[in-house]
Order: C-alpha cells, then structure tokens, then sequence
C-alpha cells in the first residue's frame, strides 16, 4: 500500500551499491526530485538502470556527472557525453542493450517470466555470451530478466493509494520499471484524492507503489 | 542539398496508411516531403504515433518530444504508449517502413551505425530493434563518406546495427535496392550516370538494362 | 489504417479453417455481433482462441454449440458443458493452456518475440512435449508465441482512426489479441470522430485495426 | 456452517496492504470475513483490483464481473487493466495470497484442482498461475469428501494444478502448514481433537506439542 513520505523519510530509502531503475527517454518523464535526493545523499557505487543517461544537467545523467554510479545499464549514452568519458577512462561500466530488448527484460522481470527470445542483435555485439535459439527457422537471442533493489517512478498524477496516470511521452519506461524493483517510490507532479482517478484510465495499478515523495510536485 | 534529394527520393517510398519509423538526423527530413496525397503515420520509439511537426515557438509541450528529445506534436487520432508497447509495435511487425542513416552498409543487406570502436559508442538505441522488426529497411546516407571512400561496402567493417535486414538503400548518387541475387542499381540521381555510381560504390552492384532517375520532385 | 465496413463486407473476411481470435472473459467483452456474422455465413472448421468458451447462448460458447469449431485453444471451458461433451465424443480438439501463459503466447507473437520461460504449469499436464530449462535455479517451460489470421476484438469506443478504449472488465484479453492477427476487426459500442479519444487514454492505437465493423453498437 | 468456518479462519491470515486473489466458490465467502482494521485488495484475474462486493439488485454493470461472471463491485483507488497486465501481477509476485478450492492437496505442498480425467476437464483457468506465482498459497477445503476419503493425502493422485507450492490448508477439522520437513498439524477446529484430525488424515502429519484452537469468531 503505497504511503506518502516526505524528504527525511525518502533520504532514508537510499543506501550505496543499490540497483536503480529511473524512469524517462532523454530527461522526458524522469523524477528529477528523486535524483535530487539521491545527488544530496551522495550514496554511491549505483547500478543504475534506464534507458538512457540523459544530458550531463539534466536526468540520469547527474548521477553520472556526480560520480555516484559504477555501472549504468542503457540503449543510449550519446547525448551525454561524460558517460563516454568514464566508460573510455575505465571509471564505469557501461552496459548498452537494445531499447526494446531492455523494455523486454525489465517487463519479465516484472511477469515472473524467466526470459524471452528476441530477433533483435542476431548477428552482432548485442548476442555476445548469449544462448541462440532457432525457433520455426528463425534465429533469437536469450534475453533474461532484469531487476532492481529500488526504482524512481515519474508520473504526471497519483492518488493516495498509489494509483498513476503518466502524460504522454513521459510515459516510457515509467509503467514498466513500476513493475520490476524492490521498492517502488513515485514523484508525481499532482498528488489526488482516492477516487479521483478512474479506475479505467490508471496506467499503474496502486499495488505496484511502495512510497509517493511528497517533494514532487511542478 | 544531397540530403534534401535523399530525403525527397524517399518520401516517395510509401503507401496511404503506412506506419512509418524516422531516424534522428536526415530521416527525420523526410517527413518534409511526403506528397499530400500519402497519408502515413510516423511512430516515435519514445512512446507514440501520430508524431506531428515541430510546434510553432511558444507552444512547445516538455511531455512531447521525438526520440531524439525535440519538441513536437501529436496529430489527431494519434495516441501515447510506454516502451514495452513501443517495441511491441516495431519488433512485431507493426511498422511498414523504417528509415535509418549508416556509418556503413553492405551489399548483403548488413547495416553499421551505432558506433566506431574507440571513438564514438552513442549506443544502439531503438535501431537495432528498429532495423529487425520493420518490415521495410531504408537507408538513407551520403554515397561516400568525407574522405570520398564508398559507403555501400562489400561487407561492414563496423561493429553491426544488424545482420541482412536493409531493403533498400537510398543515397545522393543512387537508388539501390538489396536482393538475393546481390545489391541492385535501381536508380541515379539526376545528372549522375551509371558509371559513376559503379566507380562510387565498393560494393558488388548488379545494374540492370534499364537504371531509372530518382524522383526527387 | 481502420476501414469502417458495413455486414456483407464484414461477412467477406471469414473462411473455413481460420484460425479465430475472440475477446472476452466468460462473453464479457466479447464482440457478439461479428459472432452472429460467424453464426450466419455458417464458416466451418475453425480453430477459435479465446479466454474460455463462454456459454451455450453467450460468447465464444454460440460458436461451438453450432459445431463451427474443429479446435478449442482456451484457459476454461467449465462453464460451457456442450464443449466438454464435444471434446469427449472426440469432435473437438481441445486444447487447454493457463490463463496467464495464454495471454502471454498472444502477446509475445504481437510483440515479434521467439518465445518466453514460464514457471507456470511446472509439473503439471501442462509442460508436457515442452522444453524446459533451469534458469537461476528455477525451473521454467519453454512457451511460443500464438498468432491468428484474425482477431475479433470489443471495445467500448472506437475512433474512426480504429483507437480503442476499453469498459471496465470488459477489456482482459481484448488489446493482446489485437495485436496478433493478420486483420483485426473490432466491433464497438460507440464510434466516434478523430480527435475525441485523447491520445493519452487509447488503450489499442488504431495502427493495429484494420477494419471496423459498423453492426457492433449498443 | 463448515464452509463458512473455514472461511473465518482464512480471513485472519492477511494483513494490512495484502494484495489477495479468492478462487470461485468457498474460498470467495473469505471476503465476507476480513477484519474491519485490516485492508487488504482484492484481485480478480479477469482483470482488476478493488474487488468490492455484489451491487444491489438492480445496479449491476455488465461490464464490472468477477472471474466466475457473477455482477461485483469496485472499491474506490480500484484499477482496470487487461489480461497481461492481470499475470504480470499475478505470476510477477505482487499477489501477497491466494485461496483456492482443492481436489485433493498432499503434504509435499502439490495440489490438484482442475480435473479428474474422464469426468470434469474445467480446465485450469488462472489457477496454475495463481499458485506458482502468489507469495503465500493457502487451500480451502472440506478435510474429506463426500464419500469420507481425506483429501489431505501423502501424494495427490489427480494431475497436479502445481508442484510443492502450497503453503497452508485450511479445512473444517485444522489448520496444517506445508514445511520443508513435512505436514504440520498447527490448529485444529473447535470440538475437534487431534486423534480425529490425524485419523480423519491420509497425509503423514507432524503433531507438535502445542496445538492450537482454530479461531472462527
């Protein structure tokens, strides 16, 4: 049941070497609040898990900026360049994994699947150390799940019992790493009463929210 | 202007109610000149369809942006999905066309543009997914890179986006498109002749009898 | 891009031996008026997917009570007894899959994936003639994907673009399956203009239909 | 009145927060039974969680059915969403308990309810999934059949819904725990005593000193 916590409460859900999930696609539905926390706390070693690492002063990519991280698992780190800095100094781990192929992991994870075969990165780096599988005359790759200790939800409304509601293309990967850590915290640009969201149009079902952090509101 | 005739040349390459992938860079030109007639609709990995032209100043929206991160809009009946849906869309088939730039791209169809070992490793992104699951691969590149060596190869160098999965490849001298036979002359671009397409081009290219003009009205 | 057909198109789109996909739990969210059409052009030897077998009278159950079907791929069919007495008399083919590894099968065809490791069904019926594999020390069952030629799907509105928006429990089975079949038809309650979905609440986009059936409201 | 005994002692199981899935049939009764000071949320595969009770007569929703089509209700901070969505909440672990009806249950934890070859093939609906993927399996059932045979058993006979993930069985005469070295005998009913429980029992039952006194207030 999801309960609303202010600063104090959320600092102290952050502790060193945690995997994190951080939703967003290029700072767009990523909880800045959250990393701004997580930035003040100065914890370190993170596994942190998203799509991208954003911009050096935008998004994940100040926790890549600030040091904090020793790997970071994304489909994309060129639109910060301070990730490409560490990862050729040999200062962070730096695992890239197709964008739906990562959706996909973090999704089975969430299912209680075992792992998935995908087409996508037949025949390059992407298969590397992978079993292959010919299913029906078709090659895939064994993809298996992908979870985290901890993950930063960013939605554009949220209830009291923890239902979301993500507005457009902030949505991304928002509802899936909902599904696949630990914890789950949300930082909601509104927080609503029980009842104001209809049920039919909640895109993360209450259940899935451990925590909401007050301190994310626009 | 060679990317302005790429991006017209392929314009012509769908059908009404197409669903249609457009890469960052100089695919994302071709939106700019889909004949008004044509009504497709152009996915956006980050999470939609219906992706609409960048807003007039002003009235850009932070929640819609491309998949590179720039403002733009939504047509109506478009709709908004999460990533997990995105790629159901593009790794199941649902996309009718794609169009990507390359680093490199082979004869048999192999594709390389996601990174330069040592010097530049962007990731892969959408594109690897993209470039398997779409039903139709075009690649839109320069003929030959800044050092006027050819980028349509008898075989990729770069590490690879993915294996035999481009259909056609679309460039500034040339229309060529992928078969099992091997890579086939299709069309020049204006004012370019055969000849200097075949001297351009690495690759092993077929040219048929008849080799069209690009039509890049 | 969704046609809107009037009966005798819709008609045109069934043949003997389809393989059928049909919306529904326990018939509801089942699209009864393209059922009727079923019933009517009397298509036979069809292989039906669906959640269950509904009723007699109601859901998928109409289709085996008029010995449409050769074959059943189904979670449930307890509350039809005419598919029971079929499938002993050996008439119809049966063939039953849990629940959740059903809506996966359908989902990992829509989403252009190999296959999936369940745990479901370890130990049971279920995994025979199935792979199985010990993944982190859990046993799982090897599943592969399910398509259909066609998929009948319920909503509760439709857009003339074919975005859907589903009603309540009415939805279940209904967005997988539109996305595993070489045409979707969709029958609605209500159909309306372009522009008065919000794109943020279509559950379906209208990229996955193709034809809407103009017999299906309310 | 055995049926609404068990139904009283499975209510006390959960917490405050549990997300909880009832089967069909006696276990659904488990919900007339919750603690006022406890909230739990009731899931229901077909595709919700909020389940609230029957409307009134006269106020049912065609489209707001439970997973045995019977007309229910949904409770306020309750969420729609569709079948996949339904077992990723169910097989992904974020189902705290799960009650199910049973054919027969053995001490190793298996269970079997779906059918008797021959007879009644239902089929296994969500079941196989809710057992395997709920944190906590508990069985509801009568502790012998009709004809007097305990169908709390050594080893089921029937085909298995699930291997070894049972977690606790509740019938009309105790309350017994699945544990790594076998049967626990914890509770036993009112007017109940051990000797009639273990005889009443095919199962190998452990029977520690203390056994308690089901509580069904």
């Amino acid at each position: 049941m999801a309960k609303i916590i202010n600063k104090s409460e959320a600092l102290e859900l952050f502790t060193d070497s945690q995997s994190i999930m951080i939703g967003g696609f290029l700072a767009v539905g990523t909880p800045e609040g959250l990393i701004e926390l997580l930035l003040e706390k100065g914890v370190k070693d993170l596994t942190i898990i998203g799509n991208d690492t954003g911009f050096p002063d935008k998004g994940i990519g100040r926790l890549v900026v600030s040091r904090q991280a020793k790997k970071v698992i994304a489909s994309h780190i060129g639109t910060n360049p301070e990730t490409g800095n560490q990862m050729n100094a040999g200062e962070l781990d730096v695992e890239l994994v197709p964008q739906g192929t990562l959706a996909e992991k973090i999704r089975a994870a969430g299912a209680g699947l075992g792992g998935f075969y995908t087409p996508t990165g037949v025949g390059t780096v992407a298969e590397e150390g992978k079993e292959k599988k010919l299913i029906n005359g078709v090659e895939y790759i064994l993809e298996l799940p992908l979870r985290a200790d901890i993950a930063l939800v960013k939605a554009c409304k949220v209830d009291k019992k923890g239902n979301l509601v993500y507005c457009k293309s902030a949505r991304n990967f928002n509802p899936i790493i909902a599904t696949a850590a630990d914890i789950v915290v949300v930082e909601a640009e509104e927080i609503v009463e029980v009842g104001e969201i209809d049920p039919n149009e909640v895109m993360t079902p209450g259940i899935f929210v451990n925590y909401i952090y007050e301190g994310g509101q626009r | 202007m060679s990317r302005e005739l790429i991006a017209k040349r392929i314009a012509k390459e769908f059908k009404d109610g197409d669903v249609v992938n457009l890469g960052i860079g100089m695919p994302t030109m071709v939106a700019n000149y889909i004949p008004e007639s044509v009504d497709i609709t152009l996915q956006s990995e980050n999470g939609f369809v219906g992706l609409g032209p960048a807003p007039v100043s002003g009235e850009e929206d932070v929640d819609i942006v491309n998949a590179g991160a720039q403002p733009v809009t939504i047509k109506p009946g478009g709709a908004f999905f999460d990533s997990v849906m995105s790629f159901t869309i593009i790794r199941g088939g649902h996309v009718d066309a794609t169009v990507l730039g390359a680093l490199e791209v082979d004869q048999k169809g192999n594709l390389a543009n996601w990174m330069i070992p040592g010097k530049m490793v962007p990731g892969m992104g959408g594109a690897m997914d993209l470039v398997v699951g779409a039903k139709k691969v075009i690649v839109a590149t320069e003929h030959v890179n800044k050092k006027g060596a050819s980028k349509i190869l008898k075989e990729c160098k770069l590490p690879l986006t993915a294996k035999e999965q481009v259909n056609m490849i679309v460039t500034d001298m040339a229309v060529m498109e992928v078969t099992k036979d091997g890579l086939v002359l299709k069309e020049t671009a204006p004012g370019i002749t055969v000849d200097q397409v075949v001297k351009a081009t690495e690759a092993d290219l077929i040219v048929p009898d008849n080799v069209g003009e690009m039509d890049v009205k």
